[in-house]
């Protein structure tokens, strides 16, 4: 009876006694929900052009993070730091494709994505190795004080990631729309060896889509470093992203987007009136429930590739 | 072929001379079909029947609706409009593994064999619905799961010899070359002893000797099931010689209906479809 | 074992006289290091020649035509012995990218569209490789809808849902539009209606004889294809057996009986092959 | 030749159908046990049964159940994890509330009720597919974790949230649970557990029910088209697989551990046992022994290796190279053999049997 | 070599990789540096040297045990103590060392109710333990607030084992003054805090929050309680949410936040000076020279302090040479530290004084509520008493009892 008025009834009496609350609650939700929306746009962007579950995104965005943090606390100039981490990031794009993705062309999805598991556990090492596993404070000067408009409280850096990553995905949008390239990274999806019989360049086609996808891990890493400090727990952001990417859409770079604010917004909203119900703590799974409820209806994702079933 | 495998469900069998079942009554009938996908009508008001232990051969352009017609009769494509009627009663909407449960098999034009198993393996999931033993007699291997195994697959063996596949039993079909792969497919729905066993353009890509073949092993599964068989082919020579009916389709309408000889001699037919070749 | 072939494989037969374009030397080739299926095949395409690529299921053609476009690697495929040459040059360290650049293009077997891009979008696809500018692409893409004007009524429409026939159309367009100066066809009739393979080979002819492009294809309807081809080769596991001109081939009586299915007697209908022919000819 | 079938002639189809139809893979079988039942125990110390042997055999279990799931039946799952968590409370609650009811039978309980937990988490496959389906699981993963640490009559309401094995034993007086049993009486029960697990699990996969799942697995439209009911075999698939990972959670906190906190089968546990079913071999049970043996050994190795070779690495470096070797080793299996250790292991074979001759 | 044969082992179950290595790094560096300072200025104890080896667990329940399994057995004698640093692991360890009769030192982690050493013959608490924390903090909080009648306290913890800890004791409290709290979990790893801390700032506003965090939930913490504007003066947090490393990622916003330690911060006292002395400047220091007096760091130390304090006592009794579990449990339970023996330790005034005993286990130890000034922990208040005396002692008595009926074991009699 009580969990039945906590669950049924009571949330909507607290929504209706402080409207501006929710509104704060509603407006943060969104806006940490474009944080994830950061790192799902890595996993898009991969398998949109390659069909592979990049596994490996949330390492890379703390190895970009690692990398650009450890260059700045060595004094380089924070637009130094930035263009050496690109350097590195196009580097290990290239490594992974000669050494990784080249020999395993044309093999089932989940091979390809057990080795981005390979490549998540060498990065992790590998940037630790380098730069140690204790956290670095990255201070980008990024804003980080709260400002309140119309009584409702915001928080400054995360509009700031907001913009970011509306920008981002505007550009990358662009990019998948440029027919030539989206068109052969999207056939490269589809089939392999068919891609490579019309003379499609798998090879430069990866290193392209895995370098980009490395720099918007940098983005998202500088974003979240700058947010928690640079340290292992970067890489667990991954976890945080996957509902955001299956109910967005494996393919769809607007999806990311639009993923990213339901569940940021959701969880936020049930966290903060359905706790009381069900327990606090929720945010964890209900992310994932959320995501699962929309797939139901539409198991692409709200703006993934229809499946096509045909005999 | 052991006379066990005789179909039961052919009521008052009659033997024509050459040994064949006599062509029986109307056992499905597809009555104003109409399908279209979106924008795209796959199929119009299309009627025809198949009579029990007779070989249909449905045949037209590419693109015309033949292998959606065939996802009709087996429930995979749900017609907008239209009826099909099973052994006499209205079919409902219902799900595809219900049709193979009701006696129909079929093979597929763009291969759709379960590529991770073996030939034999594919073969023997043919069987899958009749087989009965529990979770635990399997788990375990008892008695009863044995028994099952062994005599399915002594049966799943002859239609094996009968294919002529015996030397890559075991492989991955996979790595099969096409067409054996298409011969493991025709074995797969054999497996089933269907009463009607749909084919969807089963010789493409075989060299003539094969499709000798293939002819010989689809009339024998008439005549010795009794297995009414409805045909998609492109080889007209084939769809000749071995029909005993066609149903000509033409972009989703029905062009012709009748004997090999009645359709040859239709003028549309072969404007439509056959060319001045033929 | 002893290749007791009717004409021995010797250069000779083959038509060297026009130095070949495309040079297959006494290839062998193993899947996943263990399955030996080529076992020393040779072949030459003559420059403007159509060659016919003859043999039953598992003789070894996809397997061939793979090896020369390279394809083989993705199918953990490799060839062991043997050279392949390309106007002279080698080109098994090429990849199909490069090879595509010279013009060397496969239409797979079993059509291998791209499901998810509309029957245009595959088309284009084609046209990747290409330097020459939107207006020549444009103007190829109209060719091949005047080739196939079925695929202009589903150009918008996804592959992935296009009958099999339409997408065996979409996959022979998409080669087309990489201009070719070689397409390795591997059978292109398949699942064609009757008129749509005549068009086919005709197409073929065109190509050859207007573009000069020239043809390796592996094809099961042997009547069609030394109909159209110049010079055939027959492929029995994995061995060269048989080899000649297309109008020798034809007048051969093995070939008559068992490709073209001419017995002595004539034409026999389908249904009155009683018994199953186990015959192992050349081996 | 050392391996062949050759003059091995069946003569019955039955006899064709063993698990080990060629001569020498019964002699090894018979070696692996003899090892494995006589010799281990003998001369195994106790940190290489605590550390090694019994996490291998408790990761077997699971990789078996992960690899009906997946590897035959095509579903992928991420909620290994909270499967088997759900097997470790399930154990913990049944041995607690009847104390006198025998072990196996615990063991088997809580195989039981997570066989029931894995269907219900099963049933949206019938929907969603391929990595979407991973969500599902997903959520059960977290959702799972969750409830046991947020429900304290999971725990006994014990503050902490961290349930201990009680103290239980077999033929009366063997100890083979709790502080006080000894490590090599827990690594026999277990090890006879998981022999008789992957019999049934090899046979299952066998028979058509196995059929079934793999005609799912390769082209679900195509075995829905030739009569195989699709929900029921999914479900079947997630049942039979959750049933293992259950009984794998319970051994491990009653046999390995002993004492279990939710977060013990966190997210990486998941990952874990995929890796191990993949790197072993998608399909293969045998593959995943091989799995868990390299996921579990490996790391061992790695971390030890140092020390054994007398270099003096610290031990931050040590485990940051051992994430660097272990990735760069997953990778080179997969590169050369996608297929995991068992084909590896099979073309071995065909090797073998060819031998001298190449091919 | 030949210290390997005849020396004291000492097994170092520490973390320095995975997501809680910030945190891990510095108290491992305490520790080791403690050891190598015995070993290199006094020759071990008593010139028994100390062989110290470490076993990564990146706080993981079954690496530990697999590192535990691992070490326990080596050196003469066996381990002299673990100090699992992780309370998972603990638990994980608590039925082991009971049967391997090793002493497992637990300093301000672990499970509080092993204080009673009647019950939990080998686990030693001692300084704190998280109940007699949480009554610390609480202590503190009243005397800010002179009543807490009707006040309202938030605890924001890890959802974990760790966390849950102090639930208990502070809902005691609550009852007991009259306060009203709130739960707040955080799901491990604790990235997503932001409705927590809505909830907490914008709607709940209570008048004060105790956090029982670890690893990067810290710093997402104190940055949301920024976000939402919570003032940091009344944000308290553990000893384990109170380090160098959970307030510098969140820069100024972390200003004046509050924290609770058993021990003091910073280089200055003697034993650092040694440390500095007889390691850094030989460049034999496990950590950055800067680092030394780091929180963290010192709690290491203090950790080292107590297990090598234990071991000196047991070999007061039994005699110069590697000591077995047992006598160093015995040495433990007869563990003196007042302030003359913290004096010649060269730790007066970094830690309060201590006194262990065969029935208590964790001896008295006394905790300090420290102030982050953006630069340094600063104390705002003195050595603050747990209420052991009747309150906790009952809750200990009770749980232990509670586990020893679980475990079926007979309490022994201490005297
Ligand atoms: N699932 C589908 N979605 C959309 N369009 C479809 C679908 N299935 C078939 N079509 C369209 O319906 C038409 C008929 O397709 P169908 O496969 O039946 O042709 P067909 O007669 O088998 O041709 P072919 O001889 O080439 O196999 C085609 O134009 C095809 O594009
Ligand atoms: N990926 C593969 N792995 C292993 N063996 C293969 C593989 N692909 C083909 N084979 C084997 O190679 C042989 C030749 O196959 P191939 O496909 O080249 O024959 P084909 O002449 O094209 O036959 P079809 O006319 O049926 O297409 C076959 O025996 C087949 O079993
Ligand atoms: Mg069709
Ligand atoms: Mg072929």
């Amino acid at each position: 009876m009580d969990f039945l008025y906590n669950f049924f009834i009571s949330p909507f009496v607290q929504i209706a006694d402080a409207p501006l609350f929710f509104v704060e609650v509603l407006t943060g939700g969104l806006l940490s929900g474009v944080m994830y929306s950061l790192v799902a746009l890595g996993f898009v962007l991969i398998f949109k052009a390659s069909g592979v579950f990049n596994f490996a995104q949330g390492a890379m965005v703390l190895f970009a993070a690692l990398f650009f943090a450890g260059f700045m606390d060595k004094g380089v100039p924070w637009w130094g730091s930035l263009i050496l981490t690109i350097g590195v990031m196009v580097l290990l794009a290239m490594a992974i494709e000669r050494i990784v993705l080249r020999p395993l062309v044309n093999q089932p999805h989940i091979i390809l994505f057990m080795a981005t598991i390979g490549v998540t556990y060498f990065l992790d090492g590998f940037g630790q190795t380098i730069w140690g596993s204790s956290v670095r404070v990255l201070d980008i000067g990024l804003p980080q004080t709260p400002l309140e408009i119309g009584g409702v409280l915001v928080n400054k850096f995360d509009i700031i990631a907001a913009v970011v990553a509306g920008s981002l995905v505007a550009a990358l949008a662009l990019f998948f729309q440029k027919t030539r390239i989206g068109r052969a990274l999207r056939a490269v999806a589809d089939d392999h060896q068919a891609a490579l019989s019309v003379g499609i360049p798998l090879k430069t086609i990866w290193a392209i889509v895995w370098t980009v996808a490395g720099l918007v891990g940098l983005v998202a890493g500088v974003m979240w470093g700058s947010k928690l400090g640079v340290q292992f727990s970067l890489a667990m952001v991954a976890l945080k992203a996957l509902p955001v990417l299956i109910l967005g859409g494996f393919t769809s770079v607007p999806g990311a987007i639009i993923g990213g604010l339901i569940i940021g917004a959701g969880e936020k909203i049930a966290e903060v009136y359905w706790a009381d119900a069900i327990g606090g703590g929720i945010e964890d799974w209900f992310a994932y429930m959320l995501a699962l409820m929309f797939l139901l209806f539409r198991p692409q994702g709200l703006f993934g590739d229809k499946i096509i079933e045909r005999v | 072929m052991s006379s066990s495998a005789v179909n039961p469900v052919s009521g008052s069998d009659a033997f024509t001379a050459d040994g064949r079942h006599k062509i029986g009554g109307v056992i499905l009938s597809v009555q104003n079909i109409s399908l279209s996908f979106g924008g795209v009508r796959a199929l119009t008001n299309i009627s025809f029947d198949v009579r029990e232990h007779e070989v249909l051969a449905i045949i037209g352009p590419n693109g015309a609706g033949k292998s959606s017609m065939l996802n009709v009769i087996n429930g995979f494509y749900h017609p907008q409009e239209g009826k099909v009627f099973h052994k006499g009663q209205e079919r409902k909407r219902m799900r595809p593994y219900m049709a193979a449960r009701a006696g129909i098999a079929r093979t597929f034009q763009n291969i759709a064999l379960f590529k991770g198993m073996s030939a034999l393996d594919n073969i023997m999931t043919g069987r899958n619905t009749l087989m009965k033993s529990g979770l635990l007699a399997q788990a375990f291997y008892l008695g009863r799961a044995r028994k099952e195994e062994t005599a399915h697959r002594e049966f799943c063996e002859k239609i094996i010899d009968f294919l002529e596949i015996e030397a890559v039993r075991k492989t991955p079909v996979g790595r099969l070359p096409y067409g054996l792969q298409k011969r493991v497919e025709l074995g797969r729905a054999l497996a089933a002893q269907p009463e009607i066993l749909l084919l969807d353009e089963p010789m493409a890509g075989m060299n003539l000797e094969e499709k000798e073949d293939m002819c010989r092993f689809i009339l024998d599964v008439n005549k010795e099931f009794g297995t009414t068989i409805v045909l998609i082919e492109h080889d007209m020579g084939v769809v000749m010689d071995i029909s005993d009916r066609v149903v000509v389709l033409d972009y989703g309408r029905k062009l012709a209906d009748g004997t090999p000889d009645e359709v040859r001699a239709n003028q549309d037919v072969i404007d439509a479809y056959l060319g001045g070749g033929h | 074992m002893s290749q007791a072939t009717l004409h021995a494989v010797q250069p000779a037969s083959s038509p060297a006289a026009a130095e070949p374009i495309l040079r297959v030397n006494n290839i062998e080739v193993i899947y996943d290091h263990v399955i030996l299926v080529l076992k020393g095949v040779s072949l030459a395409v003559p420059e403007g020649g159509i060659v016919a690529l003859l043999g039953a299921n598992g003789a070894g053609k996809t397997t061939t035509l793979k090896a020369i476009s390279n394809l083989l690697r993705a199918e953990r495929g490799e060839v062991t012995k043997g050279t392949i040459d390309y106007n002279g040059r080698s080109i098994q360290d090429l990849t199909p990218n490069d090879l595509v650049k010279m013009g060397v293009v496969q239409v797979m077997e079993g059509r291998h569209c791209f499901g998810h891009l509309t029957v245009e979008e595959n088309l284009l696809t084609g046209a990747y490789t290409r330097g020459d500018g939107a207006a020549a692409v444009k103007r190829d893409l109209e060719k091949v809808y005047e080739y196939f004007p079925r695929l202009k009524v589903r150009r918008s429409s996804q592959a992935g849902y296009t009958s099999g026939g339409e997408q065996q159309m979409v996959a022979i367009g998409r080669a087309l539009m990489t201009k070719p100066k070689v397409i390795l066809l591997d059978e292109p009739s398949m699942g064609l209606a009757p008129q749509l393979v005549e068009e086919i080979f005709e197409i073929v002819k065109q190509l050859n004889q207007k573009e000069g492009v020239s043809f390796l294809l592996a094809e099961q309807n042997t009547t069609i294809a030394l109909k159209y081809a110049t010079f055939g080769y027959i492929l029995e596991n994995g061995r060269v057996v048989m080899e000649g001109e297309a109008q020798r081939l034809m007048e051969n009586d093995d070939v008559k009986e068992f490709y073209l299915g001419l017995a002595a007697e004539g034409r026999k209908s389908f249904k009155d092959v009683k018994h199953y022919r186990r015959r192992k000819r050349w081996l | 030749m050392l391996y062949r079938e050759a003059g091995q002639f069946k003569t019955s189809y039955a006899a064709d159908q063993q698990i080990f139809p060629i001569l020498q893979d019964r002699i090894g079988i018979g070696l692996i046990a003899v090892l494995a039942l006589g010799v281990l125990p003998l001369f195994a110390t106790e940190y290489m049964t605590t550390t090694i042997l019994i996490p291998f055999l408790v990761m077997s279990i699971a990789a078996i159940g992960l690899n009906i799931l997946t590897g035959y039946a095509g579903q992928l799952s991420l909620g290994t994890g909270g499967f088997m968590a759900t097997g470790a409370f399930a154990a913990y609650k049944l041995s607690t509330m009847f104390p006198d009811l025998n072990i196996v039978f615990v063991f088997l309980g809580s195989g039981v009720i997570t066989a029931f937990v894995g269907v219900m988490f099963g049933i949206p496959s019938l929907r969603i597919k391929g990595f979407y389906l991973a969500v599902a699981t997903l959520a059960a993963q977290f959702f799972l974790l969750w409830l046991f640490n947020k429900v304290p009559w999971f725990t006994n309401y014990s503050s902490s949230g961290v349930i201990s094995a009680p103290p239980r034993a077999i033929f009366g007086d063997i100890m083979v649970t709790g502080s006080s049993a000894h490590y090599t009486a827990k690594y026999l029960f277990l090890l006879v557990f998981v022999g008789l697990l992957a019999l049934a699990a090899k046979n299952l996969t066998r028979c058509h029910l196995g059929r079934a799942w793999m005609a799912i697995r390769d082209m679900d439209i195509a075995a829905e088209i030739i009569g195989i009911k699709p929900l029921q075999t999914k479900l079947s698939a997630f049942a039979i697989s959750s049933f293992y990972c259950g009984i794998a959670g319970a051994a491990w906190g009653f046999i390995y551990t002993g004492s279990v906190e939710p977060l013990a089968f966190s997210i990486e546990i998941s990952f874990k046992v995929l890796f191990m079913v993949i790197i072993g071999g998608l399909g293969s049970i045998l593959g995943s022994f091989f799995g868990a043996a390299f996921m579990v050994l490996l790391p061992v190795i790695l971390t030890n290796a140092p020390h054994l070779l007398g270099l003096n690495i610290p031990v931050d470096m040590i485990s940051h190279l051992e994430y660097m070797i272990f990735g760069a080793l997953i990778i080179f299996f997969l590169i050369v053999e996608p297929h995991g250790l068992a084909r590896l292991w099979q073309i071995g074979k065909e090797k073998l049997r060819l031998w001298p001759f190449p091919y | 070599a030949q210290a390997q044969e005849n020396g004291q082992f000492v097994p170092g179950l520490v973390y320095r990789t995975g997501p809680y290595a910030p945190g891990g790094i510095p108290w491992a560096d305490g520790f080791a540096d403690y050891v190598s300072l015995l070993n290199a200025r006094d020759g071990g104890i008593n010139g028994v040297p100390l062989v110290y080896e470490e076993c990564d667990t990146a706080y993981n329940n079954d690496k530990g045990v697999e590192c535990y399994e691992k070490l326990k057995g080596k050196g003469p004698t066996g381990g002299a103590s673990v100090q699992p640093l992780s309370t998972g692991i603990t638990y994980a360890l608590m039925d082991r060392v009971r049967a391997d009769k090793i002493p497992m030192i637990t300093s301000g982690y672990g499970r509080a109710d092993a204080s009673d050493g009647s019950v939990f013959e080998w686990i030693f608490t001692a300084p704190v333990t998280y109940w007699a924390g949480a009554d610390a903090i609480v202590q503190y909080i009243e005397a800010q607030e002179k009543d807490l009648k009707g006040k309202k306290i938030a605890l924001v913890y890890h959802d974990s084992a760790f966390g849950k800890e102090p639930i208990k004791t502070l809902q005691a409290l609550a009852e007991k003054n009259g306060f009203k709290l709130d739960l707040f979990p955080v799901p491990h790893p604790g990235l997503e805090q932001k409705a927590t801390w809505l909830k907490i700032g914008r709607q709940l506003k209570p008048d004060w929050v105790i956090m029982w965090g670890w690893g990067v939930m810290n710093s997402t913490a104190i940055k949301e309680a920024a976000a939402v504007g919570f003032p940091m003066n009344k944000f308290v947090g553990v000893w384990w949410s109170g380090s160098e490393v959970d307030v510098r990622p969140a820069g100024m916003d972390a200003k004046g936040y509050l924290a609770a330690q058993f021990h003091g911060a910073g280089a200055n006292y003697k034993v650092h000076e040694d440390i500095v002395k007889t390691l850094y400047e030989k460049g034999k220091g496990a950590s950055d020279r800067d680092k030394v007096g780091d929180i963290l760091y010192n709690r290491g130390l203090i950790s080292a302090v107590i297990m090598a304090e234990g071991i000196r006592t047991a070999m007061n009794k039994y005699g110069n040479k590697p000591m077995t579990g047992e006598q160093i449990r015995w040495g433990l339970e007869n563990l003196k530290l007042d302030d003359a023996a913290l004096d010649k330790l060269g730790l007066k005034g970094l830690m309060a004084p201590l006194q262990l005993s065969c029935k208590d286990h964790e001896g008295g130890g006394k905790v300090v509520i420290q102030q982050w000034s953006g630069a340094a922990w600063t104390p705002v208040s003195d050595w603050i008493t747990p209420r052991r005396d009747g309150f906790l002692t009952e809750m200990y008595k009770e749980s232990a009892a509670q586990y020893a009926k679980e475990k079926n074991i007979t309490p022994r009699t201490c005297n």
